[in-house]
């Protein structure tokens, strides 16, 4: 059955990032940080970036969850490595109007792939929950300790 | 022995049940999320249709036709749960929302008969439900929540039960079955060692009603709690039961109509057992849609089903074994409930690939997080059977699971 | 003028609810008990059955299609409230029970809030549901209890009102629409008295979500109670509307499932509004009744319902008047409920008789002895009206009371 | 509709006692006391008994409530007069019989006539009320304060 849908939303590139995610694992140093969790399901990621002079210089993350989050966010931190705040926020706000609403996917790049998962309703928030995380964090202006510390 | 094996091979109820016999993505429905909840046979929702549509009335007060067939049939529902548990008397079955409002009952009204340093024993395998409404009576009443721990397969560590008994203990709650990982408690043992150190107990019935006969006496458990929904009856119904004596002695949980003698504005005094703890209009609807779901349950051979149900679990386990997958829990003296992470596959994922299969199934923590903690995983697969299931859904499940691999290994 | 006249006349409901259409003891059943229970259309009953028999499954947790579809029935029933209310957030509006349920619930929860010596302010019009939970948590805290008296007509005695209001007012709970009888109390005006001395409030909406549109913004109250048996849903379910950043204060009531975040042993942190006060499997299949009896509200010209009823309550107490009763209670700014006592007949004498004529009507003390001390009386017959009630249900009442004066008089 | 069921309960014996109920009032003196209430129907009923040597002397009640309750006392009052408490005992166990299962009406005598309530099942308990508060008089041992004290 409904073979199609299935690999619409498991499509190669997620499945990959899932099995190797990138910037996988926590920053030694780090200025922002973010919490994801959806205690219904279990998805649960944490996210550490270093920002200087307005830009992410760098990105890591930890956690689990289903191929669909650990994806998201793995693509997620390859997407902002090097972005402006202001041009994160921008491409988290494109990203969420896309997914949940009817919006545009043009200059989302290679996160148009998540558009199989608009098919299933219930796994939409395991989609956004890493651009959530990521929002919570920009908002964070205050340093966080490092965890050297 | 052969016509037995025959019984059991051909015991089919699916007939019974109209959601099963729906369509689901286009392949029959594999309904295996019964801890959820149960489907409801027909006769069920035809005798809350019937009452809904030709003699929807109130009960206790009306002296008119239709709030009299109310109560009666209200009082008969209740009647036929004394009969279905083997309670002494009428008077200690109290209507409930569900298992949840009838542990939260006791934890309110038993829980102020209670003093500092009190313990209350729980077990490690419990569902939120039966954990959480302790601890808030811990800090309510600065009573101490104690934890009985398991053994790595899924089964209650009797000598350290054992230990954390003494007479400072006043309440020991446990379930009867695990809703995650189908273990079967012991519950007589477990009751009788409470009772030598003057604990009273409470048994989560939740998952045990639609696996097993219970027979409150037999047990000589002091509360028996369980819900509707998961016993074939309506949502928005349960039951506790209660000694008698206990009962009388607990003040009420809600207040309101129905469950009062008379009111003034300086005091109130309250009515008889059953009506005390049952305030407002009761799920009237509902109690007879559960009344219904017992006359059904009568019919039911809970020997043949429970030889039933341990072949299709059998069956599965046996399955799943063959896969790359790792079971969770207890392998013998449970329910046919089986809990499993695949590996390198999330919970979640092997859900939705099921679901479009048209197999229902549980993934998540089934509201025991520390019991998956205590597993170090942060959810699983649960599928959990009925004996309306069959081979045919056992095979669906194991076929659905080689489908994740194929997609997602 | 005309035309309005004759949609007046001629609203007929009566096809839209199946029971309205039995027969009782051989005549065309004439319900009166509209106050106590209502009955429900067709639409709701069908939106029930079929998901009980096509879609049955749970909700919130699972992957699988039956319990999304249930998810989002249960969502979609809770937009519907927010909408139907005009709260300002789906986060207030609470499922519970009953009417009961949601004022235990704010007197549990707000009341773990509030310090000895507190004063709480109700009315001598309140159903129990409406004063014992109040006593109780007097008794548990030691808030003290005042009681707002009524005129002799069956109105607040708002001077009275006003000068028991004072700083030490934590909370004031007054019924919108009394069961008993009738009366409609100034909502707006007392919610603004009482804010004026930094009270929160509470109205208790049983009677007033089948009688007028309710908007709670507009009352500016700060809870708003109702079950949904009252208002064309099933038993089982009733809503609490909280305003938003007093439920985010308040603690939780029951606990269990579904209403944590996460759960170890050592404690636990609570879901976010409004999950937090729903503990446990919702009462899925009424909440979906409650949301197609709010639409089937939806369809309702509330202006147009209260004068139909005005006209019903006008002519049934101009020929009450005539035979030899008491009428109790307010005879103007009052729903379409009449309570009435008949000189030398018992009101459960008068029940039975009305009962052997099919016409159902409650008899006893309405859950308001109180009330009914203050005006002296032991019971009244109350026939309370719905819009699908007629003139011919007027008659058939006078009627049947001009039989019982035949009999017993 | 239903008329003779209706006749049937509403015997002219019953309405008449409860027009003119014998034995109403409280007694000056009593040794035993029983209390009758119906919450849910408000039938309120107090006994007073004067017993001496065994036997039931006088006898006396208060209250209000329906038809059939307050006939139903006001018959108890007559019947019971001049019994002795054994007699009365086995007299009200035969008249609940009577009314609540199916037991024989003989040695009745006029309590015959609540016969039509069992067509009434919710009015039974009417019936029955103040035979519960005579049981509940005639256990109390004790002297009860006079009405006079
Ligand atoms: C004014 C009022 N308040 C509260 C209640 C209690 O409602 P429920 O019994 O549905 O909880 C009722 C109805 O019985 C009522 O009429
Ligand atoms: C063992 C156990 N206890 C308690 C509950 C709570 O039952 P309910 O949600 O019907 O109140 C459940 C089911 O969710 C359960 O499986």
């Amino acid at each position: 059955m409904d073979n199609a849908r299935l690999k619409n939303m498991y499509q190669e590139m997620i499945l990959e990032h899932n099995k190797s995610p990138r910037n996988f694992g926590p920053l030694d140093c780090h200025t922002h940080y973010g919490h994801g969790k959806n205690p219904l399901c279990g998805d649960d990621y944490e996210f550490f970036l270093d920002i200087k002079d307005d830009v992410i210089e760098s990105i890591g993350f930890t956690g689990d969850g289903c191929a669909i989050s650990k994806s998201s966010a793995s693509m997620l931190t390859t997407m902002v490595k090097g972005k402006q705040i202001g041009e994160s926020r921008k491409l988290s706000e494109t990203f969420l109007d896309f997914i949940l609403n009817e919006g545009s996917n043009e200059s989302l790049g290679k996160l148009k792939i998540f558009e199989g998962v608009k098919q299933f309703p219930v796994r939409v928030k395991c989609a956004t929950l890493s651009w959530r995380a990521l929002e919570q964090a920009l908002l964070n202006t205050k340093h966080i300790a490092s965890t050297e510390a | 022995m052969f016509v037995k094996e025959k019984s059991v091979t051909t015991l089919n109820k699916k007939m019974d049940f109209p959601v099963l016999n729906t369509t689901m993505r286009g392949n029959r429905l594999v309904y295996l999320d019964n801890a959820a909840t149960t489907q409801k046979p027909t006769s069920v929702l035809e005798a809350m249709n019937h009452f809904l549509t030709k003699e929807n009335g109130t009960v206790n007060r009306g002296v008119y036709y239709l709030s009299q067939e109310a109560t009666k049939k209200c009082d008969d529902s209740r009647k036929s749960l004394k009969t279905f548990l083997n309670a002494k008397s009428e008077k200690e079955i109290i209507f409930v929302k569900g298992t949840t409002e009838a542990i939260n009952l006791v934890a309110y009204s038993y829980g102020e008969l209670m003093k500092p340093g009190d313990e209350i024993l729980i077990t490690e395998l419990e569902h939120h439900a039966n954990i959480v409404p302790w601890q808030q009576l811990c800090l309510r009443r600065g009573c101490i929540l104690k934890v009985a721990p398991i053994t790595d397969d899924g089964h209650l560590d009797i000598n350290a039960y054992k230990k954390l008994l003494s007479e400072k203990t006043k309440l020991v709650s446990f379930c009867h079955i695990s809703n995650s990982i189908g273990t079967i408690n012991p519950a007589r043992e477990l009751v009788k060692l409470a009772k030598e150190v003057g604990a009273k107990v409470l048994i989560d019935g939740a998952q045990a009603v639609s696996h097993l006969k219970v027979d409150v006496q037999d047990l000589d458990c002091d509360f028996y709690a369980f819900s509707g929904h998961k016993c074939f009856g309506p949502t928005g119904v349960g039951v506790l039961y209660g000694r008698e004596d206990l009962l009388e002695k607990m003040p009420p949980f809600m207040t309101g109509g129905d469950m009062i003698e008379t009111v003034s504005f300086q005091s109130s005094s309250f009515a008889e057992l059953p009506r005390k703890f049952e305030a407002g209009t009761p799920a009237i609807v509902e109690i007879i849609g559960l009344g219904e779901a017992v006359k059904y349950m009568n019919t039911l051979d809970y020997k043949e089903i429970q030889n039933y149900e341990q072949k299709l679990l059998e069956a599965a386990q046996e399955k799943l074994n063959e896969l790359d997958i790792t079971l969770i829990g207890p392998t013998h003296t449970k329910a046919a409930i089986v809990s499993f992470v695949m590996n390198a596959v999330h919970a979640h994922d092997v859900g939705t690939v099921l679901d479009m299969e048209g197999v229902a199934v549980r993934v998540g923590h089934h509201c025991t997080q520390p019991l998956m903690k205590r597993y170090n995983v942060s959810s699983t697969i649960r599928a959990s059977f009925c004996f309306y299931n069959d081979m045919e859904d056992v095979d669906a499940l194991i076929n659905g699971l080689k489908k994740v691999k194929e997609f997602l290994g």
